[in-house]
């Protein structure tokens, strides 16, 4: 299959010019860290998707390398590309550590491991005073120049485009076959002479380098990191990210990561909706607007006939409270309530997909681009194109 | 009055496996139902047992419909799965597995001790492995233990799946013998088999094939050397 | 086909149908926020004082003349910029070419930065805040601005987190492009930001926190006391509180905070007291750490505790060691431990404590300015409450300094009228005096004290200077 | 010091021991790890907080606070939980982290991010004092509620037809089907008692000092999951005793002086606690072999 070469051209251009002619480059701050969720994204795909172990610290994984960046650039005062290959490297070095516990302790209590070491990361491992500057953080300059990120996000795409490489070109060595068999079954991969610890230890490593490359890039592009950076919470959002995109796909994965950093900037470009937002009293109807439809959809989708009458309910009673006719006594009871932010909606919008996504879509939001995928790559256009490999989700070596 | 009475069932999971089945099983009976791998038993058992819903057709137990019902309310009605690979619960002791057998009765305690008498009296070992975790039993003692936790609950119909795989032709034996003794005592017993040492003690033969009934016979006729060959892996 | 997901990203487009009211704009950018990765600010439309002032018609017919000063510097002003209201020509404004730095001005309009926690470990209450940020700038604007010009404020979250003030700072300047930037609470979100804001040469000015770091930006300027400055204030308080002689310190694990340690140290061996305990706390310090160091602190048997960390933890703190039995004087600096909500939350734990505090709290803010309450209602329909108070005399500072500056405004002359040796005494904050070598010009602080009878503080003493 | 950071940790790690019962319960009755268990209690405590600052008296509204968790546990379940029952393991469990994450945003648009103050159902501070440690009423509440439900749990894991029920069903869902037993009713049954579990931690602990979004995930999940783990994941008493064993580290991690330069000790001692005993005895103190 050769690969249309239209297509790609269209795709460089949404990647590379688009984002110039559409956002401001104050808003290139934020395109560059969708740039790093995606490798963020692509590196838990690496534990996940492919050596199926969970990990719910990753961002332990990606502040070790924002902070050994950070020292590196500003203490050692080294380049920025220095910066990027310590914490790779630093990255790569941890996550083995981390691996080698994987093989002792296995399925959903390296889990809790994983849990564990992300708290301890952010309160002790990041509040070593010297290298971290404790709670007062450390500066971490943008090698741009300070503010001015267009030109960063372009080092960062750089960057995306080398993680795809590598991990495309790992996927197709021995070590992808090794991973996947290794993930389908340690056992029989042992017996067919697979020496699964070392490929375990390797895909660790990898998937630090990937997320120490990530945090070098997301501590020069914010221009400090503090330990506060690398909540818990971020580290449940990543996961979340990640399977919404579809294990094992790079493209959905990357897409939604994307998706998931720029939420603020896609509201702010959606007419309405951000105003919308900021009024309490009218937060509450666009929400359940927002819900009616999903109901109307889904019920239209797998004929769910409640859900259908329910939605339409929804969407009338929001429609009715939206709309330039006023109701009496519902605006004044919802202005109590206060607005909603637009990354708030993250943590709302981004559980709802993925429980829909692990509930009706296994594959993700890969497995919805995959027909694009495939066409783009040559082949012919369909939509029920290679469902792919979507036998579990998520699966741990229990 | 046939005490099962199956027809024109259809069912599979998403892809049909088993196509217009019809057949009956008359009261204390004991019905063996034949066929290769993939011919549609388990699954028709399945469906008898409420764990799989019927794409259509009609089940009749006693008279009633019952096509659709969830497994616990056929339990509750008399019939019981013991169903392929035994699915004792391995973790739990011995004693415990037969209690849970008694779920739909679990009120009355004098018929809980009355019915473990009678699974002990069939199942002797049990009694001595009462307190062991069912999973560090043997395959044949895990066997017996799923007979007599389908048992607990004092059913009128026992589905017998696949209960002679893996066992040992001497245990295959013992296990086919207590089986006899449970439908003498008046329970009416469908087996699902693929070991032909349960014919002399089969009052009906069912042969499957490819998702279709291709033989009900009775007594003699079951005997055919022709069926023998065809369905049941020649001699045994 | 089921494609949900495709179906939900598409419905998030619909929504684009269901579009805003007209005339509903939003006064300021209040973005809260998870505390997720660092992009967390709101774009929101750029304040537009006008769709949501409805002060012309609650000011009480021109009886009362915003004049913080006291005299009437800003009528040439006023003039000049009535002149250009309608838009037309830029340079009518002014006589002569301005050299120098006019970002965030234009002949309309003065533009503000101000970022604080809404969010985040320690924020302070949102709504309260959405509330007060624009009172005193929408009684100003109504009567004519500052030389015409109109004052807008962008505000943004800093989550409690010295990141995303950063974030929050770069937004300011680089998207909002304002004059000025102000820090409200927060040494480390303050620090940070001081730091990014003095790189790119914007003036950076916020209530007194630390020193260290900050003392060495020309851009910096602290508008109350500073913890080291308030540190001799405090030995004198503790020296009058403590019966035992036995002091206690406990501050928040930060490497921001080591002057203000260094300088209590001072200031409680010059008072011959004994410092019986001293360990940092965690920043988010689980039970077991307020329970054992509350415990400890009762054995050591201080009898005044010096505090410097967020309410989150001196709240705790203060009520398990109440519920050991423990009350001892807190005191402090500080900027946030002494507000009502403080004393709501602390209550009966923190009934000894007084903090000092650049503002004054509700019980005295009618004496030292009476339009305060008079607006808060008028604006808002709401009882006015002390976050108002902090807001309102940052605001009503940062009027005198524009004011002081003259219509020719630039970043350079902003600066060079702050260290001209004038003095800027709002009566609310207290009065400042720069030089070019301090940028710590004030000399006094309000003390307040605890009164858990009303779940309260009030003000003890106001403007003081020593105790 | 020692002995009273013993008294402190055993007060204050009964509040991790109610978290990790809730933890255990699903865990024995399903095999989820339910990352949600945190925000069931959170959840609860926001209803109280609504309820009563619209002035309902404290009794009733802790109640409609229970209610509030035990439906959102019953949705749990069937929305996210029931739908994923013959999925991996891990993937409900990353379902059950979206929950929680769901949760903390609605809690954050619902109250703000402030850390508020709310009323304790006992008020009393020092009633009993040990070692020189006063124990308030409220913390007695606390431990006497694990000590029974512990106990209570046990009791019906070990006594009774639906407790044996529960356990078959983790283990075999379709044999358990076939002895009569509704499984599904089972599951949400199992959810919505967890969910009141987590109830009870957020009304008991909410009030120590103050809660926030996501207050109980952040203090208390990762500790509540090192309980459950010291308690052998299976063990209900263990569950409060794991609990017990986290609060004493913690305190004791807290008061060492060796420990005094490491930054957030607790965090270190329970990462620390939880790598040692999965590699030495990853069935846990009380747990048994499988």
């Amino acid at each position: 299959m050769t690969p249309r070469v239209a297509p790609l051209l269209a795709l460089a251009a949404v990647v590379l010019v688009l984002p110039r002619l559409v956002f401001d480059s104050a808003d290139f701050a934020l395109l560059s860290l969708a740039v790093v969720y995606a490798i963020v994204g692509l590196s838990l795909n690496v534990l996940i998707g492919y050596a199926g172990t969970i990990s719910l610290g990753h961002q332990a994984f990606v502040g070790i390398g924002a902070f050994t960046s950070a020292y590196v650039v500003t203490e050692l005062r080294q380049p920025f590309i220095v910066g990027v290959l310590a914490a790779a490297a630093l990255g790569g070095a941890q996550a083995m550590i981390l691996g080698g516990l994987a093989l002792r302790v296995t399925g959903l209590y390296f889990a809790l491991v994983t849990l564990s070491y992300g708290v301890f990361a952010q309160d002790t491992l990041f509040g070593i005073k010297a290298i971290t500057g404790g709670g007062a953080g450390r500066a971490a300059p943008t090698p741009t120049g300070d503010g001015n990120f267009v030109p960063y996000y372009y080092i960062c795409l750089a960057f995306l485009g080398l993680v795809l490489w590598l991990d495309w070109r790992m996927m197709r060595s021995k070590t992808g076959r090794a991973l996947t068999a290794l993930r389908q079954d340690p056992r029989v991969a042992a017996s067919l002479g697979i020496p699964v610890k070392a490929y375990l230890l390797l895909g660790f490593a990898v998937s630090g380098v990937f997320a120490g490359i990530a945090g070098a890039l997301f501590a020069h592009g914010n221009g400090f990191v503090v330990s506060n950076d690398f909540s818990l919470q971020l580290g449940i959002l990543f996961v979340l990210m990640t399977v919404v995109g579809g294990l094992r796909s790079r493209t959905g994965i990357v897409v939604s990561a994307a998706l998931t950093a720029v939420v603020p900037l896609i509201i702010r470009e959606i007419p309405g909706l951000e105003s919308a937002l900021a009024r309490p009293e009218r937060t509450v109807p666009v929400v359940v607007l927002v819900a009616g439809l999903v109901a109307v959809g889904v019920g239209v989708l797998r004929g769910g006939r409640a859900a259908q009458v329910v939605g339409v309910a929804m969407v009338a009673l929001s429609a009715a409270v939206l709309s330039p006719l006023h109701v009496p006594g519902v605006e004044p009871q919802l202005e109590q309530l206060p607005a909603l932010d637009p990354s708030m909606l993250r943590l709302i919008v981004l559980p709802a997909l993925v429980v829909m996504t692990l509930r009706t879509a296994p594959g993700g939001l890969g497995q919805q681009l995959r027909p694009v995928v495939r066409w783009v790559c040559g082949g012919r256009f369909s939509l029920d194109a290679g469902p792919g490999d979507l036998r579990e989700v998520v699966d741990a070596r229990a | 009055m046939s005490l099962l009475k199956v027809r024109g069932l259809e069912a599979g999971y998403g892809f049909p496996v088993v196509r217009g089945v019809d057949f009956d099983v008359e009261a204390g009976e004991t019905a063996v139902l034949f066929g290769l791998n993939g011919a549609g038993k388990t699954t028709t058992v399945s469906v008898i047992a409420g764990l799989l819903r019927p794409e259509s057709g009609s089940i009749l137990f006693d008279g009633e419909e019952v096509a659709g019902r969830s497994a616990a309310e056929l339990v509750e009605r008399g019939v019981v799965l013991v169903p392929e690979g035994r699915r004792v619960f391995p973790g739990l002791p011995v004693l415990a597995n037969l209690r849970l057998g008694a779920w739909t009765h679990r009120r009355s305690r004098s018929l809980l001790d009355e019915r473990l008498d009678r699974v002990f009296d069939y199942f002797p070992i049990l009694r001595d492995r009462a307190s062991q975790a069912a999973g560090t039993l043997s395959g044949g003692e895990q066997q017996m233990l799923a007979i007599g936790r389908a048992l607990m609950s004092g059913p009128r119909l026992l589905l017998l799946d696949e209960a002679s795989l893996g066992l040992s032709p001497a245990m295959t034996k013992t296990v086919f013998r207590v089986v006899d003794r449970i439908n003498d005592d008046g329970v009416t017993v469908l087996m699902v088999e693929q070991n032909v040492g349960v014919l002399p003690f089969a009052d009906r033969v069912l042969v499957m094939e490819k998702g279709s009934m291709v033989f009900e016979g009775v007594g003699e006729d079951a005997q055919q050397a022709h069926l023998r060959e065809r369905y049941m892996g020649g001699a045994a | 086909m089921r494609r949900p997901l495709l179906v939900l990203f598409a419905l998030l487009f619909v929504l684009a149908a269901c579009g805003q009211k007209a005339g509903v704009r939003d006064t300021q950018q209040v973005g809260a926020s998870d505390g997720i990765g660092s992009s967390s600010e709101t774009t929101a439309p750029a304040v537009d004082g006008e769709a949501t002032v409805p002060t012309t018609a609650a000011l009480p017919g021109g009886t009362v003349a915003p004049s913080p000063t006291g005299g009437g510097s800003s009528s040439g002003g006023t003039s000049a910029g009535g002149s250009s209201a309608g838009g037309a020509a830029p340079t009518t404004s002014t006589a002569a070419p301005v050299a120098g730095d006019r970002t965030g001005i234009s002949d309309q309009v003065i533009k503000l930065g101000f970022h604080a926690p809404v969010t985040g470990a320690a924020p302070v209450p949102q709504e309260s805040f959405r509330r007060a940020v624009m009172i005193y700038w929408n009684w100003i604007n109504a009567n004519g601005g500052v030389f015409g010009r109109k004052v807008e404020v962008t505000f943004k979250d800093d989550q409690f987190n010295p990141s995303s003030a950063v974030q929050a700072c770069r937004a300011l300047v680089e998207q909002d492009k304002v004059f000025i930037l102000l820090g409200s609470a927060g040494a480390d979100q303050i620090t940070a930001c001081a730091k990014y804001a003095n790189s790119v040469g914007v003036p950076y000015l916020s209530p007194g926190v630390n020193e260290s770091d900050l003392s060495s930006l020309p851009g910096y300027f602290a508008i109350s006391e500073t913890y080291r400055q308030q540190s001799p204030m405090l030995g004198q308080l503790a020296k009058k509180l403590s019966k035992a002689g036995k002091v206690a310190i406990v501050i928040e694990d930060t490497p921001t905070f080591q002057d203000s340690h260094a300088s209590i140290v001072a200031a409680f061996r010059s008072q011959g007291l004994s410092i019986v305990y001293d360990k940092p706390i965690s920043k988010d310090a689980s039970q077991a750490e307020i329970l054992t160091t509350s415990s400890a602190l009762r054995g050591s048997g201080a009898d005044v505790v010096y505090f410097l960390g967020p309410p989150v933890t001196f709240i705790p703190l203060a009520q398990q060691g109440q519920g050991q039995a423990y009350t001892p004087a807190y005191i402090g600096p500080g900027l946030s431990n002494g507000l009502n909500l403080v004393a709501q939350a602390g209550c009966p734990g923190i009934g000894n404590s007084r903090f000092l505090s650049p503002f004054p709290e509700m019980d005295a803010i009618d004496r030292l300015d009476p339009n305060y309450t008079k607006q808060y209602r008028a604006q808002t329909g709401q009882e006015p409450d002390d976050l108002g108070i902090a807001i309102w005399g940052v605001s009503k500072t940062i009027h005198q300094m524009l004011l002081a500056a003259g219509p020719n405004l630039t970043r350079q002359s902003f600066e060079k009228t702050l260290v001209s040796g004038k003095a800027f005494a709002s009566n609310v904050y207290p009065a400042l005096r720069y030089t070019a070598a301090n940028h710590f010009g004030a000399a006094s602080a309000h003390l307040l004290q605890a009164d858990c009878g009303h779940q309260r503080f009030i003000t003890a003493a106001t403007f003081a200077s020593s105790l | 010091m020692t002995a009273q950071a013993l008294v402190i940790g055993i007060i204050t790690g009964a509040a991790y021991g109610l978290v990790a019962l809730g933890l255990v319960l699903v865990y024995k009755s399903s095999g989820v790890l339910n990352f949600a268990q945190g925000e069931f209690g959170t959840v609860a405590v926001y209803a109280l907080w609504l309820g009563t600052t619209h002035g309902i008296p404290y009794v009733l509204a802790v109640l409609i606070a229970l209610g509030v968790a035990a439906v959102f546990g019953f949705v749990t379940e069937r929305v996210v939980v029931r739908p994923l029952a013959d999925a991996p393991r891990v993937t409900v469990l990353v379902a059950t982290a979206g929950v929680a994450l769901l949760a903390v945003g609605l809690e954050l648009w619902i109250g703000q991010a402030q850390i508020r103050p709310i009323a304790p159902a006992l008020r009393r501070q020092d009633r009993l004092r040990i070692l020189n440690v006063y124990i308030s009423d409220q913390r007695l509440l606390i431990i006497l509620t694990v000590v029974v439900v512990a106990l209570v749990l046990r009791w019906v894991f070990t006594r009774t037809f639906l407790g044996l029920a529960v356990l078959a069903a983790s283990e075999e869902p379709t044999g358990t089907r076939l002895m009569g037993v509704r499984v599904e009713r089972l599951s949400s049954a199992v959810w919505v008692l967890a969910a009141l579990l987590g109830g009870v931690a957020g009304v008991l602990t909410g009030p120590l000092s103050g809660f926030g979004p996501g207050f109980l995930t952040s203090s208390a999940l990762v500790a509540g999951f090192t309980a459950a783990v010291i308690g052998g994941f299976t063990s209900l008493p263990g569950a409060f005793l794991g609990g017990v064993v986290v609060g004493v580290i913690q305190s004791l991690a807290t008061s060492a002086s060796w420990l005094a330069d490491v930054p957030g000790p607790q965090t270190a001692a329970l990462f620390v606690l939880l790598v040692v005993i999965l590699l030495a005895r990853p069935q846990g103190i009380l747990g048994r072999a499988s």
